[in-house]
């Protein structure tokens, strides 16, 4: 159907302020960052070390040894380059995402993929791979913040 | 546990949106065939029984998610519930409809500000027993009619606070539930329904509670819901809108929800004691504020409302939840031993 | 097992770019047209379920309260659903327990989504809390790219393969859309424009990706005693299923994606199906990337895992194949997200009732529809059957 | 409440284009002249204001406006004298629903045109069932607020 402009369309931005508690588990999680420190928990009945920590086991629904400190290596899982950009997008592209298996946990971590050039899509991906070893880098100046770590970088 | 049906809605949920899939593993709902409802947590419950009456499950778990402190003010977000075009440019929202509302109801009906107070003066009297109440303090008539003008006729005390509210509820089928327990509540009946839209298209006086309670009413086999019905959990997001609501409940006539409420009949002490929890205006978590009446006439049923039982036999519980301007939607839930 | 429940008929508004009417004019056109197409009266309705996707992607909270007119609720119990992008499925699901429980002989069910009054994207972001996972994944897309990279690592597919399979599908389906009457993108694409269209997320390029619509669907459950009162052609509900995992991306796995297995089951096992793709005759997978198309023919059991390129190449799930997936065009061509799983659960009924016109697949007996939601989180299914 | 805890400032921002369609445009067209434009049903013989596209009792889809009268009377009214969000303009503000003469529902609007500093004056002046007439902006543009207000008859 076309877009028939004799009609009005109204046009209008919402903006809603939230405020989301981080609780306890989260508050430590993020306390870590400052440390340069990830920390995941480790489920009692299914012995998985889930990262970020947790205060339950999403599967096993129990309580959680909830604060351990896990390796800031790992390997890539799954990767993607997000070449578009939308209203409000909280990264700007390009970037790549990936899913980061993070050395002796069951989880994969979501984070970025970087320190490589990204302005290319054909070198990015001739450059990362599945299974490739990326290492945490952090910023200086750390807030407590998911961003904290900059992005995950290939190791050398 | 068989299914999970919550409750919960986007805009009352942190700004977090498609809420169900934030909580679905801290619902339990890890590789469940589970669903949501959005807008009244009464809904939930109804879908859930559905879900056992159709004999695919002997369990459900009901919640109602609203985590009132993450949010901003209810007003904020019920601005929301209007068309864009016309009635969001002369700024409704749920305390502007109800103030409408009110005026309508004193005008028409002769219902006095101590009458509207008089109901706050009950409820948060009843919340003092109650340790899920938020709003927990003594007040009096004079409190209220001296509390700020939030949107004439409306004051501030005559208006339900905003809260934290997640809450759950078990369901079994016959014979699990009476593995499980001794002593089972069972459903009895459940009616909704809902109303035009535009404010200006209703009459704000007769609106759909009346419906939704025959319904309710119906499938309970409740011919005189004054004397079969021993407690009533109602959902009065503004004081006034109890005495409304006794009359479109059945409690009393039309017009005669002030003259009623005199009489002393709904106090925790009366002949039909209406919010003995406290009510809405003690508790606020918009999305399962429906569920937590049910849940306080489950506890009535069971004699463990703790300080706040009543003393008289309680065998049917009535509860009620309602959302959208001016009370658009109801839903009405009755349960009984 | 509850009360056998029958689909009587469906009614869907033109999905596209509809700036044309309001929001209520949208949903009022689907409802219009499942009474048209029924003969049915909305007095004789004995509720309503309503449902769309975050109901801030128009900028309208509670819609079941703003489309309460247009539903035909006033004065009728009303509920609304809403699972995400499983939206549409859970809405066809929850009409099927309401008839099921003997509450209701007779239900409408509407879903609708007006996208282009929003930011899709924007909105789809606020799925994602905003602690942890809101900062790096770009809204729908870049969690699909993902997915699928994971896939094609784990059986070491080649992707050009994968590319091949893909384009393969988005040809088929933007063809197959111009037998829909209501699709919203009809385009003949070529190898080239499809294979070397702008990358969204890489792997994805912008005809493996779904349009953002506008549209409504309804769908009128009713009890056996009604279907057979009313005398009218039926497609019953065999069959359903629905799962879901755990919020986080990164908790579960992708890939051999259990609540798609899972909820699958669940169908299949109601139907009494043991081999889908023989016993099945038409699917109408949700697929709004053609990549994850793919997955679900393993992951739903039409074929084994690592073999949906191939068999998609040699045409096993084409129009004239032994599967035929999506002759409607799919989530693909057309995505109005709270109404697109509705819209499979319509499609797959006027497939089994043989009123699917140009685009019926001939002498379907048994169809499944499904629809995806959440983080890659929710997976339901229904079958539908000619016979009872 | 006290924050003993820490919070995550969340602002969730969306745009948004609203269609109008075509009756509304026609309203907000009206609106541009000065005139009120309802819609009466075929089936009900209602007559609804704002203009609609169909009658929200019988759902019979309604093509044709008609000119509204512009006075009518007050059915019932809010006072705010405190900004909140989604406020037409600054505070106070008194909200009403306005039965327009030949009408058969109400019309929410603003009430004006009087002291209304001070709830006391208001109420001495307002009162359910008065006659109000619109008073319109100079300048149109096509929106609600053109009417500024209902302003009493006396």
């Amino acid at each position: 159907m076309a877009e028939k402009q004799d009609f009005y369309i109204l046009e209008d931005e919402v903006s809603i302020p939230y405020q989301n508690a981080y609780g306890p588990t989260w508050t430590r999680f993020f306390e870590g960052f400052k440390k340069e420190k990830i920390y995941g928990s480790r489920c009692l009945k299914c012995n998985r070390v889930l990262v970020p920590a947790r205060s339950y086991c999403p599967r096993c629904f129990i309580e959680v040894e909830d604060v351990i400190e896990v390796s800031q290596e790992g390997a890539i899982v799954s990767w993607c380059l997000t070449e578009y950009e939308y209203f409000g997008m909280p990264t700007k592209p390009p970037f790549i995402s990936a899913l980061i298996r993070l050395d002796g946990t069951d989880a994969e971590f979501v984070h970025l993929v970087g320190g490589i050039d990204l302005s290319d899509p054909e070198y990015v991906r001739k450059t990362v791979k599945t299974g490739m070893k990326v290492k945490a880098v952090w910023k200086e100046e750390k807030t407590g913040h998911i961003l904290d770590i900059k992005y995950f970088a290939p190791v050398k | 546990m068989g299914t999970v049906i919550s409750a919960s809605s986007d805009v009352f949920h942190g700004g977090i949106s498609c809420a169900n899939s934030y909580y679905w593993d801290a619902g339990a709902a890890f590789l469940k065939n589970a669903s949501r409802q959005d807008g009244e947590s009464l809904f939930a419950f109804s879908y859930a029984i559905m879900r056992i009456l159709s004999g695919s499950y002997d369990s459900a778990l009901v919640l109602g998610v609203c985590k009132g402190s993450e949010n901003p003010e209810n007003d904020m977000l019920t601005h929301f519930f209007t068309d864009p075009f016309y009635q969001r440019q002369i700024g409704l929202n749920e305390t502007i409809a109800a103030a409408l509302q009110k005026r309508e109801y004193m005008d028409r009906y002769g219902i006095t500000e101590e009458q509207c107070a008089g109901v706050v003066v009950k409820n948060l009297g009843n919340a003092l027993r109650n340790p899920y109440a938020h709003i927990k303090k003594k007040v009096e008539i004079d409190d209220v009619l001296a509390s700020e003008v939030v949107m004439d006729p409306l004051r501030s005390m005559e208006c339900a606070p905003k809260s934290e509210g997640i809450i759950a509820m078990l369901l079994a089928k016959e014979d699990l539930a009476k593995k499980l327990t001794d002593k089972p509540v069972w459903f009895k009946g459940y009616g909704s329904s809902i109303d035009k839209f535009y404010l200006g298209d209703r009459d704000l006086l007769d609106g759909q509670l009346k419906t939704a309670a025959m319904r309710a009413y119906d499938v309970a086999g409740i011919t005189d819901p004054k004397k079969e019905i021993d407690v009533a959990e109602i959902c009065e997001p503004y004081a006034f809108q109890e005495l409304l609501w006794y009359e479109d409940l059945g409690f009393c006539e039309r017009g005669e929800g002030g003259k009623f409420f005199d009489s002393g009949a709904t106090k925790i002490d009366g002949k039909i004691p209406v919010n003995p929890s406290g009510g809405v205006i003690a508790n606020n978590p918009y999305v399962s504020r429906g569920l937590y009446r049910l849940a306080e006439g489950f506890l009535q049923i069971r004699g463990q409302a703790g300080e706040r039982q009543l003393d008289t036999k309680v065998t049917t519980a009535l509860a009620h939840g309602t959302h959208g301007f001016a009370g658009q939607c109801h839903a009405v839930a009755i349960i009984g031993n | 097992m509850g009360r056998p429940v029958a689909i009587i008929g469906s009614g869907q508004s033109n999905h596209g770019k509809r700036f044309d009417v309001t929001y209520p004019e949208l949903v009022k056109e689907a409802v219009d047209a499942v009474f048209e197409n029924t003969g049915i009266s909305p007095e004789d309705i004995d509720g309503v379920v309503f449902g769309t996707m975050p109901s801030m992607m128009e900028g309208v909270a509670l819609t079941h309260l703003y489309f309460a007119d247009v539903l035909r609720a006033e004065g009728k119990p009303i509920l609304k659903t809403e699972t995400c992008g499983s939206t549409g499925i859970s809405l066809a699901i929850t009409g099927y327990y309401w008839v099921a429980s003997g509450m209701a002989d007779l239900v409408l069910v509407v879903g609708s989504e007006k996208m282009n009054e929003g930011d899709p994207q924007a909105t789809m972001t606020t799925v994602l809390e905003p602690f942890y996972q809101r900062s790096f994944i770009a809204g729908a897309p870049g969690v699909f790219s993902m997915q699928s990279q994971a896939w094609s690592a784990r059986f070491g597919i080649p992707e050009e393969k994968i590319r091949d399979a893909a384009t393969r599908l988005s040809i088929d389906h933007h063809n197959d859309a111009f037998d829909n009457p209501h699709a919203h993108i009809k385009k003949r694409l070529t190898e080239d424009e499809v294979n070397n269209a702008r990358i969204i997320t890489y792997p994805v390029r912008l005809w493996d990706v779904c349009p953002a619509s506008d549209g409504a669907c309804a769908v009128l459950f009713a009890s056996e005693e009604m279907a057979k009162k009313l005398g009218i052609n039926a497609a019953w509900v065999k069959g359903i299923g629905y799962s879901g995992e755990e919020y986080w991306f990164g908790d579960s796995d992708k890939v051999e994606w259990q609540c798609a297995i899972d909820a699958a089951k669940q169908a299949y096992d109601m139907a009494g199906i043991k081999n889908p793709r023989k016993e099945l005759d038409v699917a109408e997978v949700y697929n709004p990337f053609t990549f994850q198309e793919l997955l679900y023919y393993e992951c739903f059991g039409f074929c084994d895992f690592g073999e949906a390129c191939d068999l998609t190449l040699k045409g096993v799930f084409s129009r004239e194949g032994e599967l035929p997936c999506d002759p409607s065009g799919g989530v693909l061509c057309t995505n109005p997200i709270g109404a697109t799983g509705l819209n499979r659960v319509a499609e797959a009924a006027l497939q089994v009732t043989g009123q699917a016109d140009s685009r019926q697949i001939p002498g379907a007996k048994q169809a499944l529809a499904h629809a995806m939601g959440g983080v890659v989180q929710f997976n339901g299914v229904m079958i539908l059957g000619s016979e009872q | 409440m006290s924050k003993d805890f820490n919070t995550f400032n969340n602002v969730v921002r969306l745009p948004h284009k609203y269609a109008a369609g075509a009756t509304f445009t026609k309203f907000y067209n009206g609106l541009k002249k000065g005139i009120i434009y309802g819609s009466s049903c075929s089936s009900c013989e209602k007559v609804f204001i704002p203009a609609r596209s169909f009658c929200p009792g019988c759902l019979t889809n309604l093509d044709e406006v008609v000119e509204i009268a512009q006075e009518g009377e007050v059915i019932s009214w809010a006072f705010s004298d405190k900004e909140f969000f989604g406020m037409p303009g600054k505070p106070p503000v008194i909200i009403a629903l306005i039965k327009l003469d030949g009408t058969d529902c109400n019309f929410l609007h603003l009430l004006g045109g009087m002291e209304t500093k001070d709830l006391d004056a208001v109420k001495s002046v307002v009162k359910t069932g008065i006659r109000v007439k619109a008073v319109w902006n100079d300048e149109k543009n096509g929106h609600m607020l053109d009417i500024k207000y209902f302003k009493p008859v006396s």
